[in-house]
């Protein structure tokens, strides 16, 4: 164990909401799998569905090529996260932890020296004798995860675990899990919508919106070769600018952009798949982070515009940018200095262009 | 039935009878899903067999249960006694029939003999003669009252009439030196009494919705020379002189033009009034003639000692009459159909309604012991029986009181129904809601009514 | 690909067997004998003459006349009793649930009107509105509210006040007991959160207490309204509908016509009103408060 | 105040409104405990007052608050039980007034009745406890085809006013040939207490999280067990209310119990109450007596279990 496949499964709840749809996914075995979306995407009702917790309503769902669709979830062997924690409240930390192993009927001295070898690794040992009240947040999602680790499972599952926590224990909970999934050679499924989460931790990322999978890759497909423009705005931050347009082929083989005065000229592969799309109404993706002001590549290349607002974030600086009456966001270096209402020009990374149907929202050149 | 059934209505046989049978529960319950029904065999009391079931209203109970005992001792047959509280006696019993719960020997309240015989849970016990020879020995009244459609019913329990009580000291405070003879004088002693402030409500009328209602109306008519109902069955109630007006426009005069009643009384139950009487708010009442004893007793009564009776003050065109009542120990019907079991049931009616042993043992014990009317004549010879009463009553007064206790006209198959609007109506007079003419105007109509659906 | 019984509705069926065993074996068929009663024209003093008459029994209830008058009085009784009830049910949860010295015995003095079967309590209240020898003219007098004794339950426009007083104190234990298990779920963080967003002790009240014991209040109404709709102790050992019909209440009319008429079928007819009556409030309460039972 | 900086003004008036705040509401709190107190507590301090006095003292005008004359006279006779099996003529109560007769003849029944009604309120605790337990949980955490529809079935079989049900219940009872027998109780009762019992446990296991229960599961519970590991151990407070609920309303009930019950062998106390009052013989300070000592059994009951209400032991960790 444990490779999971869902085959065209679907999750229809009684009052009629579609949850999940057609989905077919592989799951390798000790992969690190997030599910990423915004919520109602169908991303825990999958996690779910793996966990037994919800039935799946159609297809079939197999682990290891048996099929588990009716199989309760204390027959299977996944261990869960949740983001409440969802702590006994009546049990000690102890017994938290140690009480999967009991179900599970594991010896007792067994049961205790595993139950302290995760309290060790996660440095709650002296918290043992508390209970769930008693403990701080960051604690409390120690335990959760140590009531996890110890069952040894065959899919560890999360679902949105960090979510309650403050920002900085969020970063540093981010490398342990990581750790975790290192030291413990088992196939996590992760669910979450915060795409730093799902770029950091994942081995493959899965999109979801409204129950349909958006696009399957690992973190560098998913950033760099959206598939589609919820995709793509999904990640990224500040997220993706859009500029509609059309698409120019001059002299046959020189490929543009086109948007009033606006002329980005596409570069290599994308120049050749649009070669052949003369006049076809498109939108531009251009990543915040895509822009640079030093380098000067030509006319081809620069977008200008009227400085809206600038936002420092530290390493960088986020510029708001007027263009034609459209508000784009971009990231520059944080020593330029721009003065409000300055008109700008920024040189466009022209490699880096992301085109998509302006009906479909589908990509291009993906 | 053939009758209904050429009319095309659906008949629902026997649906409501005891004979419910386990046929019809089981394909009932089993389209309900019903499951339990493997529940252990009867724990409760035996059905049929050599045992009887006897069920009375939790009156006198040990006095019973020894009574009940000897019988067994002296017969072999055993009883099993049960009891209801009175209040919800009926109420039970009517469950116990439509349920079908095994049922020989109960007592029956003369209220209720035709209503009981018309639905057919009791049955006649004339065929048996050593029951009807004791009729020799037996008030008219009561065999009376034990009579329906000609047939027999059973054997007394007890039986008592209506009496009009006072307080002699403060007949004596208010400057009188006899009891009020008619209700004008109930009126001016009562008025005296307010003024003198010996009692703000000096006649106590027990008038709230209780099974005693009939009985404080019925007596309030005949002192008054009225009826409610003739001797066809008509309603009279509504005629004047001759029915139940000037008794009620007494009462409503009484509570709200001379303010001698209180206007509580209609909330005022049965024993409410007599406890007010005992704690001596008042200086006369009207109530059952068995509460004397309770009266002068000083464990119970602030005014012990000095309670007596009078004749009931009688109205213009009455003359002393009051309402006497009794109950019964009748026969279930399922136990009339068994034969032996008949003549168990039988033989246990005899016992208690008439002798045990040869003497009239339980009625004696009754009187002795609660003070309770028997309607056997010989017992007032008794020289024990005499000795009682003499200590807290007037034995010739009771005497001459009880030869003018009638019946209550209105016992009927319908009277429930009746007595429940009556009731109402005579309240609505009292509390003004209505005047005295048209309440009892109502109260006849519907009787007619009720009478011609019958 | 559905299966009807998968692992979840085996566990439901497993676990709702015995409440559906006890309710089919012991309810059900009561529950159907007397609406199929409500049918037939059942006189019990006419054994023979019991014909089918269809909606007629539900049909007559429109022009009797006491039916409705009967009507009007549990209206009044059950508005009255359940709004006391949850009034003053929801001030003395809100007051247990502080913490302060003598609590527990508060706490427990609050459970003896619950303690004292219904008949006792009647006859207690009987004894003590008693216009005679009763308490309360007793207290009312010594403490020189009134000069001379009042007649209580015989004035018709008292009568159904002090028999929903009655009830009310009785009622109330129950009805804290429930508010209270729903206020102990509550979160203590929930409070400190909107505390520190700056809500005063009525806001915090209204925004934090009151939604979280929504689950709780609705228990409540329902229970109640159902138990003052359906009263039939109170009214039977205080007053039996009386004086007039002042406390004539649907339940007693159900019972006079019931038992005091031997008329079977028009009593079932007129119980299968008021239950319909009763779910439909539950209903709508259930729905209105936004939540599933 | 004048030379006081406004600033420190303005800090006084927080303290001294914060303080004053503070004394409002311990105000609030004694005068509302007093009110209650006093609500609650009169009606029954009179009942015991009364059934310490003498028959003739209970119908004072004004009444006597503390009694002149205090007896246990009624309380006697209820202790005084005969063990005897049999009553005789000699033994019976003959009521003489001289030997306090006026107590009912039904005295030394009081105590049997009392255990009667002991007893199937305990069965119906349990009963009820076993059957609704199970069917909240599974109502409020299965989600499942049919459990909106149980749900209104429930409901519906407490609507129907018991009168209407008196008449088939007794048939039931009657084919189960359970007719005067305890049993015939436990089980009526536990019908018409059970659908309130599963509401209550049903709105508190609905407000435990989901997650609890979905933890639970993949920790490796069956349904049932993580009903009784999980939702048991943090139900104490709707378990103690379903106790008092379901042993009060057995202990209160009157109407099933007049019916079903006719001998000494099943009847409850409250049938024993309405029957003092009907006597030949009857003694208000008797039934006051009666009244006070069926207030003892359930008030113990409370007294043992309320504390895991009012203090909610583990409620308030559920959610924190």
């Amino acid at each position: 164990m444990a490779g999971i496949r869902f085959e065209s499964v679907g999750k229809k709840y009684s009052n009629g909401f579609h949850a999940v749809k057609d989905l077919n996914l592989d799951i390798r075995d000790k992969e690190f799998l997030v599910l990423l979306g915004p919520s109602g995407c169908g991303k825990s009702t999958t996690l779910n569905m793996i966990a037994g917790l919800e039935e799946v309503s159609d297809g079939r769902l197999l682990f290891d090529d048996q099929m588990v669709n009716y199989m309760p979830p204390h027959r299977r062997d996944v261990a869960m996260v949740f983001q409440s924690y969802a702590l006994y409240p009546h049990k000690t930390v102890f017994d938290n932890i140690a009480f999967g192993l009991q179900m599970r009927k594991v010896p007792r001295e067994e049961t205790a020296r595993r139950v302290q070898d995760a309290a060790d690794k996660l440095e709650i040992s002296h918290l043992l004798d508390r209970r769930p009240s008693q403990l701080s947040g960051g604690q409390r999602q120690r335990v959760a995860l140590g009531r996890a680790m110890v069952r040894n499972p065959a899919v560890f599952l999360m679902d949105e675990p960090l979510s309650n926590l403050d920002a900085a224990l969020r970063i540093s909970m981010r490398a342990e899990i990581k750790d975790l999934h290192h030291a413990m050679q088992t196939t996590f499924v992760y669910v979450t919508h915060d795409q730093a989460e799902a770029l950091t931790l994942a081995d493959r990322i899965v999109v979801m919106k409204d129950g349909v999978v958006q696009q399957i890759g690992t973190p560098d497909d998913i950033y760099e070769r959206p598939q589609n423009t919820f995709v793509a705005s999904f990640l990224g931050n500040p997220p993706i600018n859009y500029i509609d347009g059309a698409v120019e082929v001059s002299d046959g083989e020189t490929v543009s952009f086109v948007r009033g005065d606006l002329k980005l000229k596409f570069a290599g592969e994308t120049a050749r798949k649009l070669a052949s799309s003369n006049g076809r109404e498109i939108r531009l993706g251009i990543r915040a982070e895509d822009v640079d002001e030093t380098r000067s590549s030509g006319e081809d290349s620069l977008i200008r515009g009227k400085v809206n607002s600038v936002l420092p974030v530290g390493s960088d600086q986020f510029l708001g940018f007027d263009f034609c009456g459209e508000e784009l966001f971009f990231r520059v270096g944080k020593d330029l200095d721009h003065a409000l209402g300055e008109n700008v020009a920024l040189s466009v990374d022209l490699s880096r262009l992301h085109v998509f149907d302006k009906a479909s929202g589908a990509s291009l050149i993906w | 039935m053939a009758a209904d059934k050429d009319n095309g209505d659906q008949e629902m046989s026997g649906l409501l009878k005891s004979n419910f049978g386990r046929r019809d529960f089981l394909r009932t319950s089993a389209a309900a899903g019903a499951v339990a029904l493997a529940a252990p065999a009867r724990i409760g009391f035996a059905q049929g067999g050599p045992t009887i079931n006897m069920q009375t209203w939790s009156a006198a109970v040990d006095t019973v249960q020894s009574h009940v005992n000897a019988f067994t001792e002296a017969t072999g047959i055993p009883v099993n006694y049960g009891n209801a509280p009175w209040a919800q006696y009926r109420e039970s019993m009517v469950t116990k029939f439509v349920g079908g719960a095994p049922l020989d020997m109960m007592w029956v309240s003369d209220a209720w003999l035709p209503e009981w015989a018309e639905a057919g849970w009791i049955s006649p016990v004339d065929e048996f003669d050593f029951l009807m020879a004791y009729n020799a020995e037996a008030e008219d009244f009561c065999t009376n009252s034990m009579t329906y459609n000609g047939r027999q019913y059973g054997l007394t329990y007890y039986t008592d009439f209506m009496a009009f009580l006072y307080d002699e000291s403060k007949i004596k405070e208010a400057g009188f030196d006899a009891p009020p003879a008619t209700w004008e004088e109930v009126v001016e002693q009562s008025l005296v009494m307010k003024e003198k402030g010996i009692s703000d409500y000096p006649m106590m009328l027990a008038m709230a919705q209780e099974s005693w209602l009939i009985e404080f109306m019925s007596a309030l008519v005949f002192s008054h020379g009225g009826r409610f109902v003739d001797d066809d069955g008509m309603a009279v109630m509504q005629e004047k002189d001759k029915g139940a007006v000037e008794a009620l426009q007494w009462v409503v005069d009484a509570v709200n033009t001379h303010g001698i009643v209180s206007p509580a009384c209609v909330e005022t139950g049965e024993l409410s009034g007599l406890k007010a009487f005992a704690s001596g708010n008042h200086a006369f009442a009207m109530v059952a003639k068995y509460r004397l004893r309770m009266l002068n007793d000083p464990e119970q009564s602030q005014i012990a000692g000095n309670v007596k009776q009078a004749m009931m003050p009688k109205g213009p065109n009455g003359d002393h009459n009051t309402v006497g009542w009794m109950r019964f120990h009748g026969m279930a019907s399922q136990a009339a159909q068994d034969k032996a079991r008949a003549e168990s049931t039988a033989k246990l009616i005899e016992w208690f309604g008439g002798k045990a042993n040869g003497a009239y043992t339980f009625q004696k014990f009754l009187f002795l012991d609660i003070g309770a009317g028997f309607g056997v004549k010989p017992l007032f010879d008794d020289p024990e029986i005499r000795a009682a009463y003499d200590a807290y009553g007037n034995v010739d007064m009771i005497q001459a009181q009880q030869a003018l206790a009638m019946k209550k006209d209105v016992v009927t198959p319908w009277f429930g129904e009746w007595n429940e609007t009556n009731g109402s109506a005579w309240q609505s007079a009292i509390l003004g809601n209505t005047d005295a003419a048209t309440a009892v105007m109502k109260s006849a109509e519907f009787w007619d009514e009720l009478k011609q659906d019958y | 690909m559905r299966r009807l019984f998968g692992y979840e509705e085996r566990s439901a069926a497993i676990f709702l067997a015995p409440v559906l065993a006890v309710l089919m074996g012991v309810a059900v068929f009561p529950i159907l004998y007397s609406f199929y009663l409500s049918f037939f024209r059942i006189k019990l003093t006419r054994p023979n003459r019991t014909p089918f008459v269809g909606l007629d029994n539900y049909l007559d209830l429109f022009t009797n006349d006491l039916f409705w008058v009967s009507v009007a009085r549990t209206v009044t009784f059950s508005v009255v009793s359940v709004a006391a009830i949850l009034a003053i049910s929801l001030l003395v949860s809100l007051l247990l649930n502080q913490n302060f010295r003598g609590r527990r015995v508060l706490s427990t003095i609050l459970l003896v009107p619950w303690a004292i079967p219904y008949v006792a309590n009647a006859l207690m209240w009987k004894w003590i509105y008693d216009s005679g020898y009763g308490a309360l003219n007793g207290i009312l007098y010594q403490l020189d509210f009134i000069d001379k004794y009042m007649v209580w339950l015989g004035d018709q426009d008292k009568t159904i006040f002090l028999i929903a007083n009655a009830f009310v104190w009785k009622e109330v234990p129950l009805a804290t007991i429930l508010l209270l298990v729903s206020l102990k779920a509550i979160p203590s963080d929930l409070y400190q959160a909107a505390r520190v967003d700056g809500a005063g002790v009525w806001q915090r009240f209204i925004h934090v207490t009151l939604p979280a014991m929504k689950p709780g209040f609705m228990l409540v109404l329902i229970y109640e309204t159902m138990m003052a709709i359906r009263h039939f102790d109170l009214f039977f050992i205080l007053t039996e509908g009386g004086p007039g019909n002042a406390s004539h209440v649907l339940s007693w009319h159900i019972y006079v016509e019931t038992f005091r008429n031997l008329s079977f079928g028009s009593g079932a007819a007129m119980s299968y009103v008021l239950a319909l009556v009763t779910f439909a409030l539950s209903y709508t309460f259930i729905r209105s408060l936004g939540r599933k039972v | 105040m004048s030379d006081v900086p406004s600033s420190s003004t303005q800090v006084v008036d927080y303290r001294r409104r914060q303080r004053l705040a503070r004394i409002a509401q311990r105000l609030i709190i004694f005068g509302g405990s007093i009110l209650l107190a006093v609500y609650v507590i009169a009606p029954v301090t009179w009942l015991v007052s009364s059934s310490v006095q003498t028959e003739a003292e209970i119908v004072s005008v004004p009444p006597h608050w503390i009694p002149e004359e205090p007896t246990l006279r009624n309380f006697k006779a209820i202790f005084s039980a005969t063990e005897e099996e049999t009553v005789t003529y000699e033994t019976r109560s003959g009521q003489d007034p001289a030997a306090g007769g006026f107590i009912p003849s039904t005295a030394s029944s009081l105590l049997p009745a009392m255990a009667n009604s002991l007893t199937v309120a305990t069965l119906v605790v349990i009963l009820n406890l076993l059957v609704a337990v199970p069917a909240a949980y599974s109502l409020a955490k299965i989600r499942t085809w049919g459990r909106n529809a149980t749900v209104y079935f429930i409901l519906i079989t407490r609507v129907i006013p018991d009168i209407a049900l008196v008449v088939p219940f007794f048939l039931v009872i009657r084919k189960l040939g359970m007719l005067d027998t305890i049993g015939s109780l436990v089980l009526t009762y536990l019908a018409v207490t059970v659908p309130f019992s599963v509401f209550i446990l049903l709105q508190y296991f609905e407000g435990l999280p989901d997650e609890l229960d979905k933890a639970a599961r993949v920790d490796g519970c069956s349904r049932f067990q993580a009903l009784i590991r999980v939702f048991l151990p943090l139900s104490l407070p709707s378990l103690v209310a379903v106790v008092l609920f379901t042993f009060l309303t057995s202990w209160n009930e009157f109407l099933l119990a007049l019916m079903f019950t006719q001998t000494e062998a099943s009847q409850t106390l409250p049938i024993l109450l309405a029957a003092f009052t009907s006597d030949f013989t009857i003694s208000f300070s008797f039934i006051n007596a009666a009244g006070v000592l069926a207030i003892i059994p359930p008030v113990i009951v409370a007294i043992i279990f309320e504390r895991y209400i009012v203090s909610g032991l583990t409620a308030g960790a559920v959610k924190g």
